[in-house]
């Protein structure tokens, strides 16, 4: 019962997170919602190592939780040289790459 | 007699062939020399064999070689048959070369594409002898469509005549329906009869003879033989076949003397006469062999009356005269046949070459433009007017002989069988109407006034030219006398034996005939008709039934619409499919090339449906079609 | 100390990233991308040893670092592959200026991660290798920080990178629920046990999202829309080791992953990568038609041979499965050859639309034979390497028997059409005469080195082609081996 | 083993090729080492020893040796492929002597006909399938430039379409070869290895198989309804090119019908027996009615090809001896014949600046030897007895008849109509008046060169017509005797 409740909620957040990436048009945003998407795994991670009675998920979530920021840190300043060039943040206008 | 002498026959023209081809335009006239030697050579071989073999009746010899085998078929062999048959027909068609070529110096002079004429005449004289030489069906089809080819080429041999271009390609194409016949009755026969030798002609009378056919096998052969007859319908110009010959008219007159008069046509005389002793045993073969030939004689005879054309004249009375001969080897009677073949070889040459000798003078072949020439040209005259006798049947020219075993022929098979009786109608008729287009054709162009040519050129002709016409004149007065040679006759199978009714009614319907001419045409053109019926049948006849336009119509409007339908069915059905995919390819690739727009969103929803079709797959559909499940 | 000798290649490359670094700051371009080039090398040297013959130092396969790592000539055979990939695009760049030392330490980092996913064990192991690859490549596409393309390429391809990787975790994380362990080798043998569910939706659920996180590496329809963007986006070598290097990795991180999952569910997997292959090939071979770029052709190109590829993991068997290696072996070097091809005739004024290529024989005709060989090798025209690859792939498929000789008909077909749009620069180059105005020739220095590797990469695909015995056999030991583990 | 003959004439055609490539004077070489392979030829014909049912100069070495692959480089030749050699080396060697004052880049022109002759010949001659199929594709891929590069105005399209058609049927004549393989549990894919246990085969499959190989190889003959492209692909190829693809890549799909298909799958062949002969019949009827409506001369000879092969497929349909020998004669006289007939075509082309047969008209007048030419070749092309199709054709009919009976019939009525369009054509643009409005306002007789090349062949047709045996004991004596 409790990881049902449990595994909903990570199911929830990788949907908030989805819903993020599709809905939000701001880049910065966007990274924000993969990262919410990256923590419903690692919850998940956390989740079934406690079911399971075995650490080893929680020792990959340490290291996914550390991958998650390296991450971001590259999104961020990937997103630094859009605004740069583009003078905005819409991610929309991100469609130079086309057909 | 020394057979491996008479490989050499056709040899000596396919020598005159080659080197007037590769040596020709530098010969110029010399060429004519040229054929003219070496077929002289090869005229005195094939009067040692004619010889040889009137001493020695019965002679028969069968020289082949092997030309490749199957280990589980038939092989197939090149080789020679000498026999009676042989020797008459190769006596005959070296004779007549010979003097074609012969005169042909005189008449052929100073044309630009000398050369050519020499060589193709040659080759044609090879081939001819070589398909008269051939010991099996198969050697002689070869030889066959060789000749046919050279009868193409020279017909058109004025090629730049739009004319002579079209009637070349009608003879060839016509004739090719005919081939085509042979070729499937050729097929048919070999399959049936699997002689050790394909088709070689003493193998297939020995099978004939000793094997037992079943109904079903009498009706293959049946089949068999009606298809190679085909082929000499074809060759023969025989109705309805009968088209092209006329038209060959386009080319110079001594091709027609010599080809589509004397020898080609005959080719599908020869082909039946090799091919009686299997046409015993298909009496229905024999007698559709009967009722075209008879009919053909009858119905060419029509056309013959009112043509313009002295040529075409002379060319609807060979279709009617080969008529006869088909009557005559329907009726069963392959000596009447072969010996109608010989004495209309020569006075139908010698028609020819007087017509030759008429159209160099006055330059033109439209009997309405000459006249009177009686005067100005007496040997041609003399000559034709022998020919012309002989043709209608008047004694004692050797045409009356030879129409008259014909006639006694179809007679005694007519009294038993009143199909034949008919066709001995038909064919009495025809001596009427041929008595009367021949001696309109005569009175025309020597008798009344002139009508229209220049007269102060026209001159006898030269003496290369005359010479050949008084040889052909005494073969066409005197062959009757070959005759009496017992051993021709043993050869032939027939003899003289005069039946006086027959004879009179053959001899008063054709001096009627030759009445009528000379009452109508004597002094020239008559007056048109008046009568309606009349000026009906006169259009009937000179449009020749319409079967130029028939044809034509078949070939336009059913066979060429049927191929602009099949390239268009090429061009846009299976291109169109074709195309129309590849087509499709781009177009969807065109269309699917905007999906995404380029935006990350869209790629990323794509993403997750990607997710689902492959949740969908693994769980739902995949248990279905392997029966496992969940 | 013997114990840490099986990782000598790794610990090479990762030192020859950061020596890459060290040169970067003392601005020596050359001698950072040397020393990257030579430790490459040498680690390939070594990996050659130690796989190439039987009977060498190591007895294969084995495991290392307590089940974290896994030796196998399986993933020296990948890592063989990512060394010649990177060490081609390594020498090209010694020729452009623009590329400085942290490129170098850059490719050399990502090197890095895939030579991990080839040895991993674990499935942390593997995380971390795909994503160490994956940061150094987001970097990598993004390295001409000038060029609007290049850096949305680098934007599309991290969103949608991160997106596949966040959903890969998950699905490893179910899977990591339901067997209770993450080591993927640990996974293998503990398959057959009775207690592992084989019917458990969320097993088919967890590898649904590693299949669409993988799929994305590997560019599989419908997963594959960034691909054709980001080649384009990025810098020419960059898009070579992206086509050839990181698409690899993808198919081996499959191979890993699908070992174990095979066993629980083979024929609904079978159908599945069926429907896949088909999809994507037909996909990237009908998009790749109407391209006007060259490198989104190459891009599509490269979907399309995703898609023959995973006739492999349909058809499963070891023949298949070779052909499907040696078909992942021969679009490396020959995808990576073309973008370099690419690469370099940039540098004569030579655009990258397809029209530019017309009358490149005339100018520069070893580039255009160059070229041609690898285009026509891509459309499987014998003898060349990719037509075997393809035969082999094909005969595997054949050799199932069933309704696998569709795929292989699929395969053929597809491969007939993608002849189209291949012989169509193959024509261009030698055919039609240049456009007006175009093939502006710049003066410039003779790229040397990306003529040696381009050199390398044609002799490689004309004798592969001519004489490939050694590499089918190869191949089939090593799907042989590979079958055996399940 | 002997005298590696066979590999040195790959060898040779290879090198030609090469040197050709990087030769200013690609002429010359591509003429030398055309002859060289053609002597090789001739040295092949008279040294062939008869009455042996197996192949002759073979050679065999190792090449592929997997545990699930294995192919050998094996070549040999029997007196299937003897013909197909002969005709091979003499048609490119005709071919480079028709085409010596070739102005446009000759250099790459000749190296291509070089790398043709390397792929054709490597088609005959390999013995293993692999190799087989290598060679079958190195034929595509020079024929497909010669077409874009020298061809007419619809080149690019005309170019693509033979290169997908042909490259689809290979592919899927692969397919199909390899399931015969895996299918017969071969133990190589050498033909010989092959055809020794895809007997066994279930004949479903077999008949499965055998029609994905008809469809294979029937696409290269062409068969209806596949046959498309090759008027296409004939109407805007160079006149080499043409001589070529009809001279010899059609050849190849006989070739690989009768070696691969209908030898080694007997239970197919038996069951699509029907198939084969509707669609050869089929072809023959409509080659010939189509080719009747075209106006363009070389597409009207194209078409008559698709005619001529749907005859050898009808032959190879009866499967009988004498339908095998007419199959292989008159593959081999067709090479000769339509090589001669898009030679002079192409000449026509070249003096009157059209080909469009309305547009001519009496060219006999101011082009005598190119009118005979074309005269010899219409006529042994319509099959006329002592030229070279005619011994074949009339095999393949009796064959036929033997077979099937009175449906013979209808290839044979065809012959009238082969007749019809050639005769016609002749008489419309050969004779007749001759038309002054030519854009070559003085046209001139063909060269010496193309005269040449065009000799060449019709004195074989000659030949070859009135000696058949020549050339049929080989066929006879060793391949249709381990065959049928």
């Amino acid at each position: 019962m409790n990881e049902v409740v449990l595994l909903s909620l990570s199911g929830i957040l990788l949907g908030l997170g989805l819903y993020g990436v599709l809905t939000k048009k701001n880049i910065i945003l966007t990274i924000a919602s993969i990262e919410i998407m990256i923590n419903s795994a690692i919850f998940n991670f956390i989740i079934f190592s406690s079911y399971n009675n075995n650490p080893a998920g929680d020792v990959v979530a340490l290291f996914f939780i550390a991958l998650a920021a390296s991450e971001v840190a590259v999104g961020l300043a990937l997103a630094l040289m859009m605004f740069r060039i583009k003078k905005t943040l819409n991610i929309d206008v991100m469609n130079s790459l086309r057909w | 007699m020394d057979t491996l002498l008479f490989v050499l026959i056709p040899v000596f023209p396919i020598i005159a062939f080659l080197v007037i081809a590769f040596l020709g335009n530098s010969m110029k006239e010399s060429g004519g020399y040229v054929a003219l030697v070496m077929e002289l050579i090869s005229f005195i071989i094939s009067i040692y064999m004619f010889v040889g073999v009137l001493t020695v009746p019965s002679y028969s010899v069968d020289k082949y070689m092997i030309w490749f085998s199957l280990s589980h078929g038939p092989t197939f062999e090149i080789g020679m048959l000498i026999d009676g048959f042989t020797a008459i027909m190769i006596f005959i068609v070296n004779l007549v070369g010979f003097l074609v070529i012969l005169y042909s110096l005189g008449y052929m002079h100073a044309d630009p594409g000398l050369a050519r004429y020499y060589a193709e005449i040659s080759l044609f004289i090879a081939v001819m002898n070589g398909l008269v030489l051939s010991d099996n069906l198969f050697e002689l089809f070869i030889f066959w469509e060789l000749v046919g080819l050279c009868s193409y080429l020279l017909i058109g041999f004025w090629y730049r005549k739009p004319e002579a271009a079209k009637a070349a390609k009608k003879a060839f194409l016509v004739t090719r329906v005919g081939d085509v016949m042979l070729l499937f009755g050729m097929i048919i026969l070999l399959y049936q009869s699997h002689t050790p030798l394909a088709l070689n002609f003493n193998q297939l009378y020995s099978w004939a003879a000793t094997s037992k056919f079943s109904s079903a096998e009498l009706t293959t052969l049946t089949a068999a033989t009606f298809l190679v007859f085909g082929g000499a319908m074809g060759k023969s110009a025989q109705f309805p076949l009968h088209v092209w010959l006329p038209d060959a008219m386009e080319g110079p007159t001594t091709v027609s003397a010599l080809i589509h008069a004397a020898t080609m046509v005959k080719a599908g005389v020869f082909l039946i006469v090799r091919m009686m002793p299997l046409l015993q045993y298909t009496p229905a073969t024999e007698l559709i062999i009967a009722v075209i030939g008879g009919f053909t004689a009858f119905f060419a005879a029509t056309m013959g009356l009112v043509a313009p054309d002295i040529k075409r004249v002379l060319a609807y009375s060979t279709i009617s005269q080969l008529g006869y001969m088909f009557l005559a080897l329907g009726a069963g009677s392959a000596g009447a046949a072969m010996y109608h073949l010989m004495s209309h070889a020569f006075f139908k040459a010698l028609l020819f070459l007087a017509a030759g000798s008429v159209i160099h003078a006055v330059n033109t072949q439209d009997l309405h433009k000459m006249g009177g020439l009686f005067t100005k040209m007496k040997i041609t005259a003399v000559t034709m007017l022998i020919g012309g006798l002989s043709l209608s049947g008047i004694p004692p020219f050797s045409g009356f002989f030879s129409k008259d075993l014909i006639l006694d022929v179809v007679l005694q098979k007519g009294l038993n069988n009143p199909v034949y009786m008919v066709l001995y109608i038909l064919a009495v008729l025809t001596v009427l109407l041929t008595a009367f287009y021949m001696f309109r054709l005569w009175f025309l162009a020597f008798m009344g006034k002139p009508r229209g040519y220049d007269e102060k050129h026209v001159h006898e002709s030269p003496g290369v030219m005359v010479v050949p016409l008084i040889i052909l004149a005494i073969f066409a007065t005197f062959s009757w006398m070959f005759l009496l040679l017992p051993s021709f006759s043993q050869i032939l199978g027939i003899s003289l034996s005069l039946n006086i009714p027959t004879m009179l009614i053959g001899v008063s319907l054709g001096l009627v005939g030759i009445y009528v001419s000379y009452m109508l045409y004597s002094a020239g053109i008559p007056k048109k008709f008046t009568s309606v019926v009349m000026k009906q049948i006169h259009n009937i006849l000179y449009r020749k039934y319409w079967f130029d336009e028939v044809y034509g119509a078949f070939s336009i409007y059913i066979i060429y619409g049927f191929a602009k339908l099949v390239s268009m069915f090429d061009k846009y059905i299976i291109d169109g499919v074709i195309d129309g995919i590849a087509a499709g390819g781009v177009m969807l690739s065109s269309s699917l090339y905007p999906i995404g727009k380029g935006l990350v969103k869209n790629y990323v929803t794509l993403i997750i449906s990607g997710l689902i079709i492959t949740f969908i797959l693994l769980i739902y559909v995949s248990p279905f079609l392997y029966g496992g499940g969940i | 100390m013997t114990a840490y000798l099986v990782y000598t290649p790794e610990i090479l490359i990762m030192i020859s990233a950061l020596l890459a670094l060290l040169f970067d700051v003392l601005d020596s371009k050359k001698l950072a991308g040397g020393i990257a080039i030579i430790l490459n090398l040498v680690a390939l040297v070594i990996i050659l040893g130690w796989s190439g013959i039987t009977g060498s130092i190591l007895s294969l396969p084995q495991s290392g670092g307590h089940g974290l790592f896994y030796f196998s000539l399986f993933g020296y055979m990948f890592q063989i592959i990512f060394i010649i990939v990177t060490v081609s695009v390594e020498l090209t760049t010694l020729d452009f200026s623009e590329y400085n030392g942290i490129f170098y330490a850059l490719i050399e980092f990502a090197l890095t991660g895939m030579m991990i996913v080839a040895i991993s064990g674990d499935m942390v192991i593997l995380i971390l290798g795909l994503e160490l690859a994956g940061i150094s490549t987001y970097i990598l596409t993004g390295y001409i920080r000038k060029s609007e393309l290049s850096v949305e390429a680098a934007m599309k391809y991290y969103i949608i990178g991160s997106i596949s990787s966040s959903l890969t975790i998950f699905g490893l994380s179910i899977l990591y629920g339901v067997t209770g362990t993450t080591s993927l080798w640990l996974l293998n043998l503990h398959a057959g046990y009775s207690y592992i569910p084989k019917n458990n939706p969320l097993l088919y659920l967890g590898f649904s999202f590693i299949i669409a996180g993988l799929g994305f590496k590997i560019a599989m329809a419908p997963f594959h829309m960034w691909a054709p963007d980001v080649y384009q986006g990025a810098p020419s070598p960059v898009s070579a080791f992206l086509a050839a290097g990181s698409k690899t990795m993808g198919f081996m991180a499959m191979f890993i992953i699908f070992l174990s999952a095979i066993f629980y569910f083979a024929p609904n997997l079978s159908l599945l990568f069926g429907f896949f292959a088909i999809l994507t090939m037909t996909t990237g071979n009908i998009l790749a038609i109407k391209q006007r770029n060259i490198k989104r052709m190459l891009a599509y190109s490269s979907i399309a041979n995703a898609g023959y590829i995973l006739i492999a993991f349909s058809v499963d068997t070891p023949l298949a499965v070779a052909g499907g290696m040696f078909q992942i072996f021969s679009h490396a070097i020959m995808k990576v050859g073309a973008f370099i091809v690419v690469a370099v005739v940039s540098v004569f004024g030579v655009g990258e639309s397809i029209t530019d290529y017309k009358g490149l024989a005339k100018e520069h005709s070893l580039l255009a034979l160059s070229f041609a060989i690898m285009l026509l090798s891509l459309a499987g025209v014998p003898p060349l390497m990719g037509f075997m690859s393809k035969f082999v792939l094909f005969s595997g498929a054949v050799q199932a028997g069933g309704w696998y000789i569709l795929l292989a008909i699929a395969g053929v077909l597809n491969s007939a059409l993608s002849l189209y749009y291949y012989a169509r620069i193959v024509k261009y180059m030698y055919i039609d005469n240049p456009e007006p105005g175009k093939h502006k020739n710049k003066k410039i220095s003779m790229p040397i080195y990306s003529y040696i590797s381009i050199f390398v990469l044609v002799v490689i695909i004309v004798a592969v082609g001519i004489y490939p015995s050694p590499i089918i056999g190869y191949f089939i030991h090593i799907a042989s081996q590979y079958m055996v583990w399940r | 083993m002997s005298f590696p003959v066979l590999s040195l004439m790959l060898i040779i055609a290879f090198a030609g090729a090469l040197f050709s490539f990087m030769s200013k004077k690609g002429r010359d070489i591509a003429l030398i080492f055309s002859s060289i392979d053609f002597i090789l030829s001739l040295y092949l014909m008279f040294s062939f020893t008869y009455n042996t049912f197996s192949y002759q100069f073979m050679e065999k070495y190792g090449w592929i040796s997997t545990p699930y692959i294995t192919a050998n480089y094996v070549v040999g030749a029997d007196g299937l492929s003897i013909p197909l050699i002969l005709l091979t080396t003499l048609l490119v060697l005709a071919v480079v002597i028709y085409s010596w004052d070739e102005k446009k880049n000759p250099s790459a022109f000749f190296g291509l006909i070089m790398l043709e002759e390397l792929g054709v010949l490597g088609v005959f001659i390999s013995l293993d399938f692999l190799l087989f199929f290598i060679f079958w594709e190195v034929s595509l891929i020079p024929m497909f430039f010669l077409i874009a590069y020298w061809g007419g105005p619809r080149k690019n399209y005309a170019s693509y379409k033979f290169l997908i058609y042909t490259h689809v049927a290979g592919i899927i004549m692969l397919v199909s070869v390899i399931a015969m393989y895996f299918y017969s549990g071969a133990t190589s894919l050498d033909f010989a290895a092959i055809a020794s246990k895809s007997a066994y085969i279930a004949p479903f499959t077999q008949a499965v198989i055998f029609l994905g190989l008809l469809f294979g190889f029937g696409t290269k003959m062409p068969i209806v309804p596949m046959h498309t492209w090759l008027p296409d692909a004939h109407v805007e190829a160079p006149t080499a090119g043409s001589a070529l693809l009809a001279g010899l890549l059609l050849k190849m799909g006989g070739y690989g019908l009768i070696r691969l298909a209908a030898y080694m799958l007997p239970a197919g062949r038996s069951a699509m027996t029907p198939l084969m002969m509707g669609i050869g019949i089929l072809g023959v009827v409509w080659g010939a009615v189509a080719a009747l409506s075209q106006t363009d001369m070389k597409k009207m000879v194209a078409y008559s090809s698709i005619s001529h092969m749907g005859l050898v497929l009808i032959a190879i349909a009866t499967w009988t001896q004498i339908g095998l020998m007419g199959a292989v004669f008159l593959m081999f006289a067709h090479g000769l014949v339509s090589a001669v007939l898009f030679m002079g075509v192409g000449s026509v082309h070249h003096s009157y600046g059209t080909r469009d047969i309305p547009k001519l008209g009496g060219i006999a007048d101011r082009t005598p030897m190119l009118s005979v030419m074309l005269v010899i070749g219409s006529l042994a092309s319509l099959g006329l007895p002592a030229l070279i199709s005619f011994p074949a054709e009339f095999s393949i009919l009796y064959a036929l008849f033997s077979v099937e009976g009175y449906i013979v019939a209808i290839p044979l009525a065809t012959l009238t109509i082969v007749a019809g369009f050639y005769i016609w054509m002749l008489q419309r643009v050969v004779f007749g008046k001759y038309k002054s409005r030519y854009v070559n306002k003085k046209p001139h007789d063909i060269s010496l060169y193309e005269a040449i090349g065009i000799a060449m062949l019709i004195s074989l047709i000659v030949l070859y017509g009135v000696l058949p045996f020549i050339l049929n004991n080989i066929i006879l004596s060793s391949f249709i005797g381990g065959m049928v």
